[in-house]
């Protein structure tokens, strides 16, 4: 479904991306992980459009979407959270997932409708707050949820969620772990997941891929990567190796 | 209350207002006036600003010592008071504007009196002739005050500005043959003018003079009076090589042209000025000291250099005399700006010649009556302080309002003194020309 | 000599850090370690006074930090070398290490201080005069370090130093850190390269989602698969 | 045109980017270390040649002593507006931050309407005109721009000498890392304010025997020297200096081509295209 | 009640010209005149400003608006009927000209401020060097239509009255436009592109073309108010219509009301000319300049305290009085 081949990026002399190729299947829950500046949301950013790959190529369905701004890769079915949530303070809650489910599709539905389907989300997400206040009053997990919600009403067919678990306690994790599951098994939505928490990840994902210093080192199931010498030498440090 | 409802009863509050104010509007009266004083003028000068000290404030002391004069005489007739309400319009049009509406609709004056710039005469006439009141211009003299509008009610006794590049160029067209040992045709002059209709206008009449002449133009250059520099203004100056230099401007432009006109070394025959910051002698001669010596400016004549026995009658001598003693007095200065003198003259061609006659003949100083009194007036050559006569363009007229009789005289400051050396009939001294190798604009 | 006891602390609505208590003596090196995204460099960065605390309290020598800011705090003895490094590019290397000695104290000392930089770091006294942005992501490093060393501080705070450099100048920068604890520098050091830091400190602590998960000796850590399992997920 | 007036443009328009630079490197100052714009720094300027003009024509100091006391008056001036006006809104949306500053342009601007009328004033300096290869300098330019190279080199050797002065250009670069060296960041913003408000004064001074004062006279050379200040890059002294020159070039020379509006045209113009191409400055580095 | 109150106001408004107001009616109707025309100007620069657009450089379409019907009319006797369009053209086109590569670039914050005060000190500076036909530094004035009172085609009324109520419709326009802004899913955009654009271009908002309509829209409506100045003061000048002058005074009569409120630019404008009135009237040349100074400490003091605008801020106030039951949510803890 998405597939990217030899894709780079560089900032002034840092190469944050080297050579990537990557594919993502049609349905496939994937986990992306790799160290701190390993090259994760650089690569989410290429993805959505944030900015363009100094390199190589970005397909969604065989077309190419390298270079296209984010507001049309999200009409074209990709959507994305943050790292760190980033939702619309001046807006209410309902607001943040009307404003996407309205916008998110190439056709605007009504402003009702974006409503009537935000509340849907917000409902399948499971965030109780009350829709009508501010997202300041939400805490972490809250935002964090809102990501999700906002992202989810743009109706993708592949979803980029970034760390959608940092923050959160141990049952928040849980759910929202649970969540993202079931947005793959009930909507359908492919769902790539970047994430430090392994344990969650590694426990629900179909298939990972491994990013060290912008370079893909491993891909597999969850069981093969995680017994990946290099996995675990680029999360350890180096010593075994140098033994 | 819903939304239809709100909107209905909306549109009829509308509508009823509308039927029940049009007979108001319609029958709104001009007025008829009792005959009761005080006579009320507003006077709208500009008090500060860059126009101020480029003599619009002398202009102000001119007419309120006018005004002062009459009043202690018991006022117009003897028995009609004049009360003065001064409005500062502070060197800006938009704020020329607001006040000239405050006068006319809260202060309810008679008469708007004044005004130095003429980019404030200029909408002015317009807006203060539509709402049928009287505008009586002391100062401002561009042409584009009257040309083609037909202003029924606005007036102006002073000078207009075509005018004065044609008496400026006529001067050295004279002068040429005898000063410069050239042909007038040879003479190289430059036209450099603030951009507002004043120096547009002077600069259009120079223009046409000098092609009439046949005098080489070789530079024609309109810059902003707030320009923060002329430096470049002056090396095309130099690239163009004048021998004459026409100029029209206002003090703060002037004092920073003449700057760096010596800063950069412009050198030429003969600085010829028309009016405005040029006729603020003392305020020149304060920035440059002896170096404004020998500067050309054209103006109505200051009233101090006119002979008195050129006066139609001995009064207006002893007024002259009066009014000079009085503003010597006020301010201590020793050389008197032309614009005082404008600022009085004007004013004193109202109070004395037109306001008697409108109350005599039509019955008070309605706009009307001002209107038709100021019409028939007919005042010779040297029957005013300033020496010209007084003849109002009528209706149909091309400039209707416009003082057909005034006029300009060509002087020179020399020594500290001004002197008048055109036209030749009245000249009280002989020009220095060209310019002598002691002043720092000198060509060598 | 350091205390952190009981902190709560975080950004925004967003709560870093839960209930965290953490004790540095002196002359010990100490480590934090734990996944990204765990809390370490906001723990940091409320010893430095750069983020304030919540709840819960911080001492150095028994008075407490809490409410002071970053500048006071560096004159009470901390220095804090941060994450990414955060040299002045655009200032020579020696100037950066002026900055170092910013405080009158250090001031007064500031050719005998850094002698002993130039002593410990010889590649950074050859480069003395160029401009630090123009230096190599280890000797950037070492700058970080050197800076913080011209506050004369008795305890240096340093925040994922390896992050971002090759293998070899990683084994070269934990070998200059040796030798910096080996001048009598307490240190608290957050790491992800776990197995290096491990043989570097006396004692460690694992941080894991804002909490403190594990304490203990050094080497009880290094062997202990629950590390690896906090990093890696199985 | 002839070459000699072209190249006679060409140096007075460098004597103008000295005055310039120097204006542009005290914004650049305030602008790079406080992270605010203050829109009205020029009329920081104005206070500046007020004083000058009163100290000497009302008081009859000597012009080197009221020099000194208007670098002084304008320092503290730039002192207060940090501590009345900026450290309250340090925390504010830049927006909020550009119109309290704008608010205290209007402030000064009709203060000093009302203190001392709309009217221009001019010291009535006697300077002698200078002659080399037949092209004439303005001497009060000269002037102004030796003392304009003498004030940069002050502050050159002031913020490559001092440890305030090498912790005002680390602010620039990294705010927050400058906090851990123990440098109060209240103290930094102080000292750096006070600096871009002397450097006013001393431009104060400076064109104060080039031109006349009145209280607008900051909208003249204000909006010039924002673009300098951009386009030669923030916390960038070596960008500002040839952007002054750059534009001043531009004005001097575009002047005696066209028009002096038509030289400002195209300098605004110049910026405003630059800022498309190269939002860092045109002697910035990319971020 | 909530509804009878703006109500009554239009009435009032409405109703004014035959206000029993004394003397000074004639003068009052003008001082409101230019209020109203003036809060058109500021309505439409909150369009842009409450969105974080912030522009130094209204002058410009202001000016554009201004001189391109006064000397169409003036030199090819082009009634405003067809100089208003073209004028809004002319205004759209220059907006379209700065805006797209502003947003395409993305200059934001400072940059897009000094980019556009640049721009409108173009402006201003064109029109003084354009100076054979546009009159230069000291402006120009437009030519009198004659022919009477009422002249339609001109659109030149000796009756203020008339010019009273054709600033009243605009205004009221100009709040409409604001207000339907307010209500569309066009303002929860570009709030959020306010805050974060590349946030709201991931849910998939169109992030150049919102700015870029807004930024049309504002210019126009601007555009509008410099036409109508135009017809209703006959005279115009560079300094007053374009520059950064007045750019900056119509932001600062907005920031004085408040940018976030409907009636937040009018009532910053009409206090900003009713106080300059109110001095100079009551002072003449006594206190000339004290106005402006008082209200440039005044933005100072709104600024830091009162960030909100004065009538934004005293309604924060207002609503913020203690209320009954149903209004306050409790900060909802997430399960």
């Amino acid at each position: 479904m998405l597939s990217l081949q030899n894709v780079s990026k560089t900032f002034g002399g840092f190469r944050a991306l080297l050579r990537v190729s990557l594919e993502v299947r049609e349905g496939e829950f994937l986990g992306l992980i790799g160290p701190n500046g390993s090259g994760k949301t650089t690569l989410f950013n290429c993805v959505s459009g944030v900015f363009p790959p100094s390199e190589g190529s970005v397909r969604l369905r065989g077309e190419a979407i390298d270079g296209l701004t984010p507001d049309v890769i999200c009409h074209r079915g990709i959507a994305r959270t943050f790292q760190i949530p980033r939702p619309f303070r001046k807006l209410s809650i309902l607001e943040n997932v009307a404003l996407a489910a309205h916008f998110g599709h190439p056709t605007r539905e009504s402003d009702a409708q974006a409503r009537a389907r935000a509340r849907d989300v917000l409902r399948l997400i499971g965030l109780p707050a009350d829709p009508e206040a501010r997202p300041g009053l939400l805490g972490a997990a809250g935002l964090k949820k809102l990501e999700l919600a906002r992202a989810l009403a743009t109706g993708p067919a592949l979803l980029l969620a970034d760390e959608p678990l940092g923050g959160l306690d141990p049952e928040e994790m849980r759910q929202t772990a649970d969540t993202l599951r079931r947005i793959r098994d009930e909507m359908g939505v492919t769902v790539v997941w970047v994430e430090h928490i392994m344990a969650t990840l590694m426990r629900l994902v179909d298939r990972v891929v491994v990013l060290d210093h912008g370079e893909k080192i491993a891909e597999g199931s969850p069981r093969a990567v995680a017994e990946d010498l290099r996995v675990i030498e680029a999360y350890l440090g180096e010593k075994i190796a140098l033994e | 209350m819903n939304r239809r409802h709100a909107i209905l009863s909306l549109s009829l509050a509308c509508l009823a207002l509308v039927v029940l104010a049009a007979g108001a509007w319609m029958a709104a009266p001009a007025g008829a006036q009792a005959l009761k004083g005080p006579i009320k003028i507003g006077v709208l000068y500009d008090l500060t600003g860059p126009f101020a000290a480029a003599g619009a404030y002398p202009g102000s002391i001119g007419t309120r010592i006018a005004i002062d004069m009459v009043n202690e005489k018991g006022g117009v007739l003897g028995k009609y008071n004049l009360q003065a309400i001064a409005g500062d319009s502070q060197s800006k049009a938009d704020v020329a504007i607001n006040e000239a509406e405050r006068l006319l609709n809260v202060e309810k004056v008679d008469i708007l009196l004044g005004i130095y710039s003429s980019a404030i005469a200029v909408p002015l006439a317009e807006k203060v002739d539509k709402q049928n009141r009287v505008l009586w211009i002391t100062i401002a003299i561009s042409d584009a005050v009257f040309k083609g509008r037909d202003l029924k009610y606005t007036f102006r006794a002073q000078v207009p500005g075509s005018q004065f590049g044609q008496i400026s160029t006529r001067f050295i067209a004279d002068y040429a043959g005898e000063r410069f040992k050239m042909k007038p045709q040879d003479v190289r002059g430059a036209i450099i003018y603030e951009d507002g209709p004043y120096g547009t206008g002077v600069a259009a009449s120079g223009e046409a003079e000098m092609k009439k002449i046949g005098m080489r133009l070789v530079l024609k250059e309109g810059y902003s009076a707030a320009a923060p520099d002329l430096a470049s203004l002056v090396t095309k100056l130099k690239a163009a090589r004048p021998d004459v230099l026409f100029h029209t401007g206002y003090n703060p432009d002037i004092t920073l042209f003449l700057r760096q006109a010596k800063e950069l070394g412009l050198r030429m025959k003969a600085i010829v000025g028309h009016g405005a910051g040029y006729g603020q002698y003392d305020k020149l001669r304060e920035a440059f000291r002896e170096d404004v010596d020998h500067i050309f400016n054209v103006d109505p004549v200051a009233s101090q250099l006119l002979d008195p026995k050129k006066y139609t009658n001995a009064e207006l001598g002893r007024i002259r005399d009066e009014f000079l003693a009085r503003y010597k007095k006020e301010t201590g200065v020793a050389e008197i700006p032309p614009h005082a003198s404008m600022g009085f003259n004007n004013t004193w061609i109202l109070l004395t010649d037109v306001l008697p006659r409108a109350i005599q003949k039509y019955g008070g100083w309605s706009a009307d009556a001002i209107q038709k009194a100021a019409l028939e007036t007919d005042i010779p050559e040297g029957g005013t302080i300033q020496g010209y006569g007084v003849k109002f363009a009528g209706p149909g007229h091309e400039v209707r309002g416009q003082n057909l009789r005034a006029s300009l005289v060509v002087m020179q400051y020399i020594g500290g003194k001004t002197h008048v050396v055109y036209p030749k009939a009245i000249a009280t001294a002989s020009p220095v020309l060209p310019l002598p190798p002691t002043s720092p604009y000198a060509a060598r | 000599m350091l205390e952190v006891d009981r902190v709560t602390a975080g950004y925004g609505e967003f709560t870093a850090l839960w209930d965290v208590t953490l004790r540095v003596s002196a002359g010990e090196a100490v480590a934090v370690v734990g996944p990204n995204g765990a809390g370490k460099t906001t723990l940091m960065r409320i010893v430095s006074g750069l983020v304030p605390i919540r709840a819960g309290d911080l001492r150095l020598d028994g008075d407490s930090l809490k409410g002071r800011r970053a500048h006071e705090i560096v004159s009470r003895g901390i220095a804090h070398v941060p994450e990414g490094r955060r040299i002045f590019p655009r200032l020579t290397v020696e100037e950066n290490l002026k900055m170092g000695a910013f405080l009158p104290a250090a001031r007064r000392h500031y050719a005998e201080t850094a002698r002993r930089v130039w002593d410990l770091f010889p590649v950074l006294a050859e480069r003395r005069r160029q401009r630090a942005g123009t230096l190599s992501g280890g000797e950037q490093q070492m700058l970080a370090v050197g800076r913080a060393l011209m506050s004369r501080p008795r305890l240096i705070l340093l925040d994922e130093p390896s992050l971002g450099l090759a293998p070899v100048m990683v084994l070269r920068l934990f070998d200059l850190i040796r030798r910096v604890r080996e001048e009598g520098y307490t240190i608290l050091i957050v790491e992800q390269n776990v197995r290096q830091v491990l043989s570097l400190v006396d004692r460690a602590y694992l941080l894991e989602v804002g909490r403190i998960q594990v304490e203990g000796r050094a080497a009880d850590l290094a062997d202990q698969d629950f590390v690896r399992k906090a990093y890696v997920g199985i | 045109m002839d070459a000699v007036l072209i190249a006679e443009a060409a140096v007075n328009g460098i004597l103008l980017g000295g005055v310039l630079a120097l204006l542009a490197l005290g914004l650049n100052l305030i602008f790079g270390v406080v992270d605010i714009v203050w829109i009205a720094y020029v009329d920081l300027v104005m206070v500046g040649m007020y004083a000058v003009y009163w100290l000497v024509t009302a008081y009859g100091w000597p012009l080197p002593l009221a020099a000194v006391a208007a670098v002084a008056l304008v320092a503290v001036l730039g002192l207060l507006v940090h501590l009345l006006i900026i450290s309250p809104i340090l925390a504010s949306p830049p927006v909020n931050q550009l119109l309290a500053t704008g608010g205290l342009l209007f402030f000064l601007q009709a203060f000093a309407t009302f203190l001392w009328t709309t009217d221009h004033r001019s010291l009535r300096l006697a300077l002698p005109v200078v002659e080399v290869f037949g092209m004439y300098l303005s001497f009060a330019r000269l002037l102004a721009f030796t003392f304009a190279i003498l004030g940069m080199l002050g502050l050159y050797f002031f913020l490559t000498r001092t440890y305030i002065g090498t912790a005002i250009r680390a602010v620039s670069q990294d705010r927050e890392a400058i906090a851990l060296m123990g440098a109060d960041m209240r103290r930094v913003y102080l000292v750096t304010s006070a600096i871009g408000g002397g450097m006013a004064g001393l431009a104060g001074v400076l064109l104060i025997i080039q031109y006349s004062v009145h209280p607008h006279f900051g909208a003249t050379f204000g909006p010039i020297t924002f673009i300098i200040v951009v386009m030669g890059g923030l916390g960038n002294m070596f960008g500002a200096v040839v952007a002054s020159l750059v534009m001043s070039e531009v004005i001097s020379i575009g002047g005696i081509l066209a028009s002096t509006e038509m030289a400002y045209v195209v300098a605004f113009v110049i910026f405003i295209v630059s800022i498309f191409v190269r939002p860092e400055g045109i002697l910035g580095r990319r971020e | 009640m909530k509804r009878a109150l703006p109500l009554v106001g239009l009435h009032v408004l409405v109703a004014l010209p035959w206000l029993p107001l004394g003397p000074a009616r004639l003068y009052i109707l003008h001082v409101v005149i230019l209020i109203l025309i003036w809060s058109v100007v500021g309505t439409a620069w909150s369009l842009m400003g409450r969105f974080g657009l912030v522009s130094l450089g209204h002058g410009a379409f202001l000016g554009v608006g201004a001189y391109t019907t006064v000397l169409l009319w003036n030199f090819w006797g082009v009634p405003p009927w067809i100089g208003t369009p073209l004028a809004v053209a002319a205004a759209c086109f220059l907006a379209l000209v700065l805006g797209y590569p502003c947003f395409r670039f993305r200059v934001v914050g400072h940059y897009f401020a000094l980019v556009t005060l640049a721009l409108g000190e173009v402006i201003r500076l064109l029109i003084i060097a354009e100076r054979d036909w546009t009159g230069g530094s000291l402006g120009v004035t437009l030519k009198d239509a004659g022919a009477g009172a009422v002249n339609l085609v001109a659109l030149q009324f000796a009756d203020r009255r008339v010019f009273y109520f054709i600033a009243l419709g605009v205004w009221l326009a100009g709040l409409l436009v604001w207000r339907w802004v307010d209500r569309s899913m066009t303002r929860s955009a570009l709030e959020a592109i306010g805050e974060d654009e590349t946030a709201a271009a991931s849910v998939g908002i169109p992030v150049t073309r919102f700015k870029l309509k807004i930024t049309l829209l504002s210019a126009t409506l601007t555009a509008v108010g410099g036409v109508l100045y135009g017809q209703y003061v006959t005279y115009l000048d560079p300094g007053t219509l374009a520059g950064i002058g007045v750019s900056l005074r119509i932001v600062f009569a907005v920031v004085l009301g408040g940018m976030y409120t409907l009636l937040g630019p009018t009532v910053g404008t009409a206090l900003t000319i009713a106080l300059a009135e109110y001095l100079r009237v009551a002072f003449g040349v006594r206190f000339l300049g004290m106005a402006e100074t008082i209200y440039g400490l005044a933005l100072i003091l709104i600024i830091i305290f009162l960030p909100a605008g004065l009538y934004g801020g005293l309604r924060e106030l207002w609503r913020a009085r203690p209320r009954p039951l149903a209004a306050a949510t409790p900060p909802v803890r997430p399960a």
